[in-house]
């Protein structure tokens, strides 16, 4: 049985192992380092690109990528919230401060503040790509067994960082727990945050209590990991083997595509005209 | 909550790739130094622990007058397990913050720069408070923190302000302009966080004394009681 | 959620002051934590929950105080429909303690603890204070130390459960509130409970699956499985009903077990659900036979 | 640690596998977990630590296993005095269940997770796959599905058993493990323990506070008190004995409580520690009366 989200825009973290475990889609199948790549490949080719038509080629391509995955869309709904919610805190400035023709007018209490065409767009980019992002990196964490992550993880990153890595994905569960449990405690004697921003001890106390919590709940899983012979380094079980000549064939193409989006920025030539 | 919110496609290659690249740096640097510590597994357990506390407190919203912000916690971090440490927990946090959509991860890189300058900066200016000037935890950990925090946040308008934001056509000054108004948001948020700091440190100071162990004060050198009612 | 006007499975009870009609609740994640789940509260008694772990409990008693909303069917609490409107209302009224008492003390001293519900109801820290230290006293914690990190178990859950009974609830819901304690503490909290309902007339909702601890103190017994209630009724009656139980993945509580042995027949409402009622029957039995 | 070369004040067993010899620990914030403990596990058998919260159950267990080590005195096994450069060894035979399933099920599938005591012993994925099949056998798990999130109170601690079982140990040290799970997940526990002890020859220590659970399953039992062991003996001699309990704020089980209302004089070597044992007496009675 699940426990709620303890946030209100963070689904349930526990859908990303359960989906990556109980999963047999063409995408589960798919070799992780090839998924990786198409990670890397979408980083890549946000940071390149500029024009809004590509970065929604990216975004369809994204949301084909997921569906393929056959994993439920409101999901991925759940999931956008966040970056939804940074994209538009962040760039909601550039609405009114960048230079263009002014589409509409805000009135607050005298002070005149005009939204932009050009202000717009520029969310609408930054919105279209940061979905996209996500929508790849869900999609392959959502897909990929935790076996094939502890593998990689300790061939890309130093033992320590991956050992600090994997124990995070694991008690992230915990942590959420835990501060659901608090919240849950706390919501059910009329408390709230709003109210305990006003009384800040106790608002301290509740996340103080987390802290300890978290603390206590380590030590002992460290204790039942040591007790079980834990010496520093997660047991690594299934090796994974390279991609296919397919994934390296969806790798290639991958290149070639972010070649030809950096030579069009760079070298300024319409492709649209071929 | 000095964090970098921009997704993926936002700064220029060029300058995504500088910011990573020094934060790839001071990584390295800080794994060495582990490296010769000889870090034993229940300290990673412990710092595990740690970015996932952080980890689900960046993801709880805290409503302001003015608008939602998160708490940060990485200068507690630092205070706790030490500026090595707590580069990788800091790098870790931005790792699968990215991967739920929390920050690109071409942010990664500026975003655990941040990250190490509140843990470093919190851990020392603890030490200095609570060591050398012998403030009440209350006061050291609010101190540290708001200090960690403030400095951050200005980094962050530099970081921003610096790389530009692909698209837009507003120049360095007026970018930082911009970030200003964001800045000033988070350097209250991070005197608010400094509060809770504070209370936090002083209530593992009372109930799990043995974490701040490293931050004792220490005793042949002219002791002074600690006052018996924290701050509140 | 204030779609069907009358429940139709579950039958109108007027003097019931809590009303969970026809509810599901579904997870995000697709199980069903309760399903079509008809459950009611009356004045001034303790109703137990029995049910193996898993079966629906928590979600049912997170019901009652609004944690979570139902997905089909009602929650009336005091003729009240609970809906996201009127929850902060609701929880002035329902009480609830959780399994996990750690998660439930989050303030720096107890009496902070104790005094976190009042101040949310909007009492005067001295009026919070004196409702705190009231409520301390009925748990028997009233010269506690300070810290509730410090506490044993124990302690812990007579603390969180002062914590619910300084805001004055009508209802007080409690989950599990043994399974991890001592003898000796569990039996102070099975006396608080019916001192709460005697002296304060306060009804009990109690999620357990020690069915010796049901036949001690609840005067209604309801079996919970796979997020259904399938059966209701007076303890006497439900807890020595052995098929019921154990198909409910309950065992009948020791007491039903050997007077079963025994092999007495007596009415319903005669059964011991104590093992001093039983020893009354051992006794006589003896003396009748000898006789 | 190494200080006394024989601990005065506990005698020495010959036939003891494991010997925690005047043991003193002490906590950082400067609480006594145990003090001067004297404790012996002998092959084969079940020993029960009775105690309330907080007596030191808990700090003893994680000395046999060397997650702690003494301030003061020295813990043995099979011989071997557990120090800091050995603790790895000692793993290997002395297995440790904690109170907290939820803490111990660390890998994303149920498998993975019995894995991981093997793995770290040394054993290829193939081996480690085989002994944590065995294991999960052995617990009748093995068809259990595969995330331990999802797995109800009662699975996770059977699949913490099988993740320490796997490793094979030869004395399995178990935390209170049955504190709030329902009786039917409780009484398979115990029978598991008993299968390990009889078909497998490996010795069970397990930290109660259910006397009930300690009459029907240990061979021996202490009680545990202020971080000392009060006393021990044959369950039937320490769970009739209702003073020394109640003194320990313990309750002696329901069987004693009820056979000593029976008022039936036997030898301490027949007195009932099950249910079935204690109605033998009471048909008896009433037979003998009657004839």
């Amino acid at each position: 049985m699940t426990r709620r989200a303890y946030s209100t825009h963070v689904p349930d973290f526990r859908y990303i192992t359960y989906f990556a475990e109980t999963g047999s889609s063409i995408v589960h199948r798919m070799n992780p380092w090839t998924k990786l790549a198409l990670i890397v490949f979408s980083v890549v080719f946000v940071t390149v690109v500029l024009d809004i038509y590509l970065a929604i080629a990216l975004l369809v391509f994204a949301l084909l990528f997921y569906v393929a995955a056959r994993l439920p869309i409101k999901v991925i709904i759940g999931w956008w919230s966040m970056p939804v919610l940074f994209v538009v805190s962040l760039s909601f400035l550039y609405l009114f401060t960048e230079p263009g023709r002014t589409l509409a007018e805000l009135n607050l209490g005298g002070l005149r503040l005009g939204i932009t065409g050009a202000g717009v767009g520029i969310m609408l980019v930054l919105l279209v790509k940061a979905l996209a992002v996500v929508t790849v990196s869900l999609t392959v964490a959502m897909t990929t067994r935790y076996n094939y992550i502890v593998h990689m993880a300790y061939r890309i990153m130093p033992g320590v960082l991956a050992t600090v890595f994997l124990l995070t994905y694991r008690f992230m569960f915990e942590t959420a727990d835990e501060f659901s449990d608090i919240l849950d405690a706390m919501h059910s004697r009329s408390g709230g945050l709003v109210k305990g921003v006003r009384r800040s001890r106790t608002f301290a106390g509740i996340f103080g209590i987390g802290f300890v919590h978290a603390f206590e709940r380590a030590e002992t899983i460290s204790k039942a990991m040591e007790a079980r012979g834990f010496t520093g380094d997660l047991p690594v079980t299934d090796r994974l083997p390279r991609p296919t000549y397919k994934g390296y064939a969806l790798i290639a193409l991958a290149v070639f595509v972010i070649g030809v989006v950096s030579y069009w920025r760079y070298f300024n030539i319409n492709l649209t005209g071929w | 909550m000095a964090h970098i919110h921009l997704e993926d496609g936002a700064f220029t290659p060029f300058w995504l790739i500088v910011w990573n690249l020094i934060a790839m740096l001071l990584i390295g640097a800080a794994l060495m130094m582990l490296k010769r510590e000889k870090v034993p597994p229940s300290r990673l357990t412990i710092a595990s622990m740690c970015a996932a506390v952080v980890f689900a407190v960046f993801q709880v919203e805290v409503p302001t007058p003015i608008g939602p912000v998160h708490m940060n916690f990485t200068p507690l971090v630092g205070i706790l397990i030490g500026p090595e440490l707590g580069a990788v927990v800091v790098l870790i946090v931005n790792i699968f913050s990215a991967a739920i959509g929390h920050g690109g991860w071409g942010m990664v890189g500026p975003n655990s720069i941040v990250g190490m300058v509140e843990v470093t900066l919190g851990y020392y200016a603890f030490r200095l408070l609570r060591v050398r000037l012998r403030r009440s935890y209350f006061w050291s950990g609010f101190g540290a923190t708001a200090f960690a925090l403030t400095v951050s946040s200005l980094l962050v308008v530099f970081i921003v302000g610096v790389s530009e934001i692909q698209g837009s056509t507003l120049s360095r000054t007026e970018t930082m302009s911009n970030m200003l108004v964001l800045a000033a948001l988070n350097i209250a948020t991070g005197i608010a966080e400094g509060v809770v700091t504070g209370y936090v440190i002083a209530f593992l100071g009372r109930v799990r004394p043995d974490l701040l162990e490293h931050h004792r004060i220490p005793e042949h050198d002219h002791p002074r009681p600690e006052p018996t009612t924290e701050a509140g | 959620m204030e779609s069907e006007a009358q429940c139709k499975e579950c039958p109108d009870e007027g003097k019931a002051i809590v009303h969970v009609d026809c509810v599901t609740h579904k997870y995000p994640d697709g199980t069903e934590g309760i399903h079509n789940m008809c459950f009611r509260v009356f004045p001034q008694e303790i109703v137990a929950l029995c049910g193996p772990n898993g079966a629906g409990k928590s979600t049912l008693i997170e019901h009652i105080n609004g944690l979570m909303l139902p997905d089909v069917g009602r929650v009336k609490v005091f003729n009240k429909n609970i809906d996201r409107s009127n929850v902060a209302e609701i929880r002035k009224v329902v009480g609830l303690v959780f399994q996990d008492a750690d998660s439930q003390l989050f303030s720096p001293t107890v009496i902070d603890d104790v005094m976190f519900g009042p101040l949310n109801l909007g009492f005067s820290p001295a009026e919070a204070r004196k409702r705190a230290e009231r409520a301390l006293d009925i748990v028997g914690m009233k010269d506690i130390g300070k810290i509730p990190h410090y506490l044993s178990g124990g302690q812990k859950r007579l603390v969180a459960i002062a914590g619910v009974i300084a805001m004055e609830p009508k209802i007080l819901v409690v989950d599990e509130p043994t399974g991890d304690l001592d003898p000796s503490n569990s039996r102070r909290i099975e006396e608080i409970l019916r001192s709460l309902r005697d002296e304060h007339g306060i009804s009990v909702v109690i999620a357990l699956h020690d069915m010796d601890m049901a036949a001690r103190l609840a005067d209604r017994v309801c079996i919970v499985k796979n997020g259904s209630i399938i059966a209701e009724g007076p303890p006497r009656e439900i807890l020595y009903n052995e098929e019921l139980l154990t198909s409910a993945g309950l065992l009948p509580p020791t007491v039903a077990r050997m007077f079963g042995e025994l092999d007495i027949d007596v009415p319903t409402d005669r059964r011991p659900l104590t093992i001093e009622q039983l020893m009354a029957f051992v006794t006589a039995k003896g003396t009748k036979k000898k006789a």
